[in-house]
């Protein structure tokens, strides 16, 4: 065996030596840049920018179990609402502070996620997929019709200032922080141990139980990471907008973020950050240039789909423009 | 009551199964989860409902004959697309070939919305399928019954190709065993189109012939696609009588449900499914989850 | 000596297919076990139903003692068995270092661990894994990049990463050339040769088997036919009629 | 894996969005219209869309309101709360719109309100007609120009309480808060009115269902004499097309929202008898006064269609909010809000439209009458109607402090 190394070099050398690594130098940039962007621009401007944020984390929640974990969900909506209406009943109904609620509604969407997660993981592929449907629309019923907890259909309005009653500017500055570190959270887990055993157990489940890991304890562990960071994404929405309602748990929400995963680049980090961006740009420009703005898009995502089909990271990592990502 | 209630269920039963015959057909043999199958229904509903005009309104054959040409038409609808779009993307990622079929849902949804705009239309029933057979106080409509017949007739004609052609022998080769389909020298690409085809085809005659029954608009796409999909799942996707079992365990299900538990009609066919799945989940050994 | 592992009227169906008829064997701890036969035979199926593999396995299967039926297969590899498969299932799409330190961290059982001390604790007996199968000049590439042999190498390093007591390789040297089937299986003896640990391996390469193997198990149509040395397997008129004189 | 290029294009993608939006003191009146134009309102909202256009050009030809030109900005809820309260919100702070109007879907109009009453702008509603925004979310920048579910089932009831050999009604609602809001206060005004009647507990399908076969089983199964349906769109249409198989037209009666675009699509399809339809501003039933008659001239000239109900409401919302601006001689919202209590305006559906202070509740009419295919028209209009006047439908001001009181709890 060779002499021990130091320990700093050792990690170097196991940087070098995995798969996926980030470009710190240029994710100051990008951050100065939008709060640049965030500054310099007008309200709608502002919000735009707040969901785009707002979507980059829940998309990149739904990428942790996609691209890491292999676990297609259909229902990953049920846990952007769980957060959004935990955040928004705490304050409501248990008339918690702010402070509690924001903590309470991330928790209740992880509780969501425990719950679901140990019933989906026991199946796989596209079953998988289908139980979290209807764990989703079950969810989704139970908000749109328990009148008197939830509001039902019509949802809650009116109970908080939107954003806290922080300007549009100061609250997209705090939204990119908060995602900024809850992206760099899970960031650190997809290359901790764990996210290591994740990504072993997405890429064989048969080669991962041999080795001795019990393949369905991990993929509920990052079922339930992607759902609490799901109900951060939830619950900074419910703030930014005041509000929350059913179809924040709803089957459009999860196509979404499925378009954004899969737009963006599977099995890439940056995947659905890039996706979020694409998707909510064109969601903003598209109605506002064309009537038939349904149409447009969907030719749009059917030529992105046909010219890039390993997602935008993908062309990119094509085109050679970001060496160590693309994967 | 419970006798017209579970009549009522078998007719539903039978309508979800048109639908999703053609969604698991595909399903089965490429892999592909077509969410624009849906879009197919409702254009199936919408030339139906330009060719009735045409034909002769209100009169039988008029309308079946209307069915049938709107459902090939809607055929080659679903070639075009399978081979200008999907074609190109069989070897990428199955979600990829999600988003594109997402894509068409949108693309679809505007053209209907252009051409006949966002108001409902009304399907002319056919007047001698208007009526009812009366027993004592109990009605059974004709029209369902009629449609149900269709189904049968339908279900039939798949095993009979599925089972006792050429055509049948080949497809299921493809299913079993890609490397058999490629060994017996069966262009797999041509397999794909022809079974597009055939499953565009059951999406548009499903959407023909429910046409007078209910409401014809640009949203009937998304109304469609989720019932459909969950009775595949509930049948085991890519199984054609577990289609046909899981429309019916629906159909009746939602029927009988009116009764008993009428506050779960929103939820009830997510909860069979969700049960459908856990039952086989638990049923399975424990290790290899497969 | 006691077996390290013994199996008591092993018996799998497939339906109407009975794949193995009611198979009894023992193993002796620190034995190279070959097990051969013709196509069909059972081997793959039996190698599977040691390791966890199936569901519905009948009879009795005992490791170091243990009763170990029912047991998944993760459980088993945590009991110390440890295995490859027919066809190479390392994870394509991770690089030859992060397949080994899944193996490593796995096997460590502090998959939960956020910490990334845990790599820096454990590079040093990942490389060891890595020259121990000739891939430390490697360690930076993508599996999908790498060759067959390779490939094999990779997966048999990752199998030892939790020391297990027993090693079972399902057709190790599949697809490979004579020139690499020799060098990974000659570099699997000595890795055991060294730790004293027990390997039972399928094969179909009979040169193969006889360097490698101390005493070689033949099965024919799910049954266990006959039990003993290279030597005396190779004289056997039975197995000569049965399987060599049908090889193809 | 954040990187420039993306920077760089996300910046010139917001640079576009942002662009200038200097509002000069004789700049035009901003109407800004946040409407369902796509999703499940879709065809609603864009009859309302047609009627606001013709009602924007209008005003034009006349001198704009307050002599200042009149602006219509256009945006699509797609019949998303958090998308409508996205785009209100875009139109009040950006494009600085004087009023906020469009909304269908009672839950993109309580987001759009929300909005409204935090930014101080304000907004009215000619579709969406929850009850909540006049009880517990109430707002001051709000006024509903149009009768709410509960003053169209209040209408119901008072009709159904005139036909006298009716004596059992059964039930039946989608399962959201519309149709559970309007089946109750069906009930609560029947039984009040005739404590005769046995009311059949109701039942709920689901929002959208189309197969109604059980729910019609369920239904005729108590042998009502008059079902009351609190359904529209895909339920409605399938309760009418399957209810004909099962004699329902036959054995029953059925009252329910038929508007004018429902008449239009059930077209053929209408039974010969036994439909009562409840509608908003049903054209042929409108008193046909010169104005009357030359906006349907001008709805059928532009749009190769009749108005519906939804396009009556939207013109009659928008030439409201000009009046107000006129006798407020301003469009500042707080002027704008006091001045719409004060004005009393005649519209296309009669004299004396006003908005009660309390609740910015209008006291729109409702029209109940009899589907009948009649020679004039290629669909069916209804017959024998009865227009019930505002006032006598709205909830009491007693009534809603109540509510809004327990609703606080």
């Amino acid at each position: 065996m060779n002499a021990p190394a130091h320990p700093t070099e050792l990690s170097r050398r196991w940087s070098s030596l995995s798969g996926i690594d980030i470009n710190w130098k240029l994710v100051i940039p990008a951050l100065i840049l939008a709060e640049v962007i965030n500054r310099t621009t007008g309200a709608s401007t502002t919000t735009l920018l707040t969901e785009i944020i707002i979507f980059a984390l829940f998309a990149s929640s739904l990428n942790l179990l996609m691209s890491f974990g292999h676990m297609v969900s259909f229902g990953h909506s049920a846990y952007f609402g769980l957060g959004a209406y935990g955040f928004t009943l705490a304050v409501t109904k248990a008339g918690l502070p702010l402070e509690a609620a924001v903590l309470l509604g991330p928790l209740v969407a992880a509780l969501g996620g425990l719950l679901f997660g140990a019933l989906c993981v026991r199946l796989t592929e596209i079953y998988f997929a289908m139980l979290t449907l209807a764990c989703a629309q079950i969810t989704y019923t139970v908000l749109f019709q328990w009148y008197d907890f939830t509001g039902g259909d019509t949802g809650i309005t009116g109970f908080m200032a939107p954003r806290f009653g922080l300007s549009g500017q100061n609250f997209a500055s705090l939204t990119l922080a908060v995602v900024t570190l809850s992206l760099f959270a899970l960031w650190w887990i997809v290359r901790s141990p764990l996210g290591l055993s994740i990504r072993a157990a997405g890429q064989d489940r048969f080669r991962a139980e041999a080795l001795g890991l019990t393949v369905r304890r991990v993929q509920l562990t990052a079922f339930v990471i992607a759902a609490f960071f799901a109900g951060i994404a939830g619950m900074l929405y419910a703030v930014l907008h005041g509000s929350a309602f059913p179809d924040y748990a709803g089957l459009g929400l999860t196509l979404d973020s499925l378009i954004m995963v899969v737009l963006g680049g599977l099995n890439s980090f940056a995947g659905g950050i890039w996706g979020a961006i694409i998707y909510k740009l064109l969601g903003a420009f598209v109605p506002s240039l064309v009537h038939e703005w349904e149409l447009v898009l969907g030719l749009i995502l059917l030529v992105i789909v046909l010219t890039a089909p390993k997602g935008f990271a993908g062309l990119i990592a094509r085109l050679g423009l970001d060496r160590k990502g693309g994967r | 009551m419970v006798l017209i209630q579970f009549v009522n269920g078998l007719m539903e039963g039978m309508t979800l199964f048109l639908i999703a015959s053609g969604l698991t057909l595909i399903f089965g043999v490429s892999r592909i989860i077509n969410f624009a199958h849906g879009s197919l229904y409702m254009l199936g509903a919408f030339l139906t409902y330009e060719l009735v005009q045409i034909l002769a309104p209100g009169t039988l054959w008029g309308f079946f004959a209307s069915v049938i040409v709107g459902a090939a038409i809607v055929s080659l609808i679903g070639v075009l697309f399978e081979v200008t779009a999907l074609r190109r993307i069989y070897g990428a990622d199955g979600l990829m070939q999600l988003i594109v079929t997402i894509a068409l849902v949108l693309i679809v949804r505007d053209v209907v919305r252009m051409i006949w705009g966002p108001n409902s239309i009304t399907v002319p029933m056919p007047d001698a399928l208007a009526g009812a057979i009366v027993i004592g106080e109990n009605y059974f409509p004709l029209f369902p019954i009629v449609v149900f017949a269709a189904g049968l007739v339908i279900v039939l004609a798949m095993i009979w190709v599925i089972y006792f052609t050429r055509a049948g022998i080949l497809l299921r080769a493809g299913t079993d065993d890609r490397g058999m389909a490629a060994l017996l020298g069966i262009n797999e690409r041509m397999i794909f189109t022809a079974v597009f085809a055939a499953g565009a085809f059951l999406a548009g005659l499903a959407g023909g012939l429910s046409a007078p029954y209910g409401e014809v608009n640009h949203l009937l796409d998304t109304t469609v696609i989720v019932s459909a999909f969950i009775v595949c799942v509930i049948g085991g996707l890519g199984n054609l009588y577990g289609a046909l079992a899981g429309a019916l365990v629906v159909g009746i299900t939602k029927a009988m449900g009116v009764m008993y538990f009428p506050r779960l009609s929103m939820v009830l066919i997510f909860l069979i499914m969700a049960a459908v799945l856990i039952g086989r989940s638990l049923g399975r050994q424990g290790g290899s989850a497969r | 000596m006691d077996p390290i592992l013994s199996a008591r009227n092993i018996r799998k169906r497939y339906g109407a297919f009975l794949a193995l008829k009611d198979v009894t064997f023992d193993l002796p701890r620190g034995e190279r076990h070959a097990l051969i036969g013709p196509n069909g035979a059972g081997k793959s199926t039996f190698i599977a139903c040691v390791a966890g593999q199936l569901p519905g396995v009948e009879g009795k299967m005992i490791f170091r003692g243990e009763d170990i039926t029912a047991l998944t297969p993760a459980s088993l590899a945590k009991k110390g068995i440890g295995r490859t498969f027919q066809i190479s299932r390392a994870f394509l799409q991770m690089t030859v270092m992060e397949n080994i330190m899944a193996a490593v961290v796995i096997a460590s059982g502090r998959w939960t661990s956020l910490s990334r001390g845990l790599y820096r604790d454990n590079l040093e007996k990942a490389f060891g894994l890595l020259e121990t199968v000739k891939l430390d000049d490697r360690a930076a590439a993508r599996v999908a990049d790498l060759s067959l042999g390779d490939r094999k190498r990779l997966e048999f390093g990752m199998a030892l990463a939790g020391d297990p007591e027993l090693l079972l390789l399902d057709e190790p040297t599949a697809g490979m050339s004579i020139k690499e089937r020799h060098y990974l299986m000659e570099m699997v003896a000595t890795r055991m040769e060294e730790t004293g640990k027990t390997l039972l391996f399928v094969e179909h390469d009979i040169d193969v088997v006889m360097k490698i193997a101390q005493r070689v198990t033949v099965m024919a149509r799910g049954a266990v036919l006959v039990v003993g040395t290279p030597a005396e397997i190779a004289a056997n008129e039975e197995v000569q009629a049965i399987y060599l004189g049908g090889h193809h | 894996m954040l990187d420039l290029k993306k920077g760089g294009l996300a910046a010139l993608a917001m640079a576009m969005l942002a662009g200038g939006h200097a509002v000069a003191a004789d700049a035009p009146v901003k109407i800004g219209f946040a409407g369902d134009l796509t999703g499940a309102c879709a065809a609603l909202t864009e009859d309302e869309l047609n009627a606001v256009k013709i009602g924007v050009d209008e005003l034009n030809a006349k001198g704009g309101i307050l002599g200042r030109k009149v602006e219509l900005v256009i945006r699509d809820s797609q019949t998303k709360p958090d998308e409508g309260a996205k785009v209100a919100r875009e139109l009040i702070v950006d494009e600085k719109i004087d009023v906020l109007t469009g909304v269908c879907s009672s839950a993109v109009m309580l987001a759009e309100s929300a909005v409204s009453g935090e930014l101080k702008v304000p907004f009215y509603a000619t579709i969406g007609s929850t009850q909540r925004a006049n009880i517990e979310l109430y707002q001051p920048y709000f006024w509903q120009a149009q009768a709410n579910a509960t003053m169209e089932a209040y209408a119901a009831a008072e009709y159904v309480a005139k036909k006298a050999e009716w004596k059992t009604i059964a039930t039946m609602g989608s399962d959201y808060e519309w149709g559970h809001t309007s089946v109750a206060a069906f009930s609560e005004r029947l039984k009040k009115l005739r404590p005769d009647v046995t009311i059949i507990d109701p039942i709920f399908p689901k929002v959208g269902e189309t197969a109604m076969a059980p729910y019609i089983t369920t239904a005729l199964n108590t042998k009502p004499d008059a079902v009351f349906a609190a359904l529209f769109g895909g339920s409605l249409g399938s309760l009418i097309k399957q209810g004909q198989g099962f004699g329902f037209f036959q054995r029953t009666n059925l009252v329910t929202l038929m508007t004018v675009d429902t008449l239009q699509s059930m077209g053929s399809a209408m039974p010969a008898s036994n439909v009562y339809g409840i509608a908003r501003a049903p054209f042929f039933a409108l008193e046909q006064t010169p104005e009357v008659k030359a906006f349907i001239e001008k709805y059928r000239a532009a749009y190769k269609e009749y108005p519906t109900d939804w396009s009556i409401n939207g013109y009659d919302g928008l030439m409201f909010y000009a009046a107000a601006a006129e006798h407020a001689k301003s469009v500042a919202p707080d002027a704008i809000i006091k001045a719409i209590s004060e004005i009393s305006y005649d519209g296309l559906r009669g004299k004396g439209l006003k908005v009660r202070a309390f609740d910015g509740q209008m006291n729109a009419p409702s029209y109940v009458g009899k589907a009948t295919k009649v020679p004039e028209y290629d669909f069916p209009i209804l017959t024998e109607i009865e227009k019930f006047p505002g006032e006598a439908l709205m909830v009491s001001e007693d009534a809603i402090a109540a509510a809004r009181k327990a609703a606080k709890k």
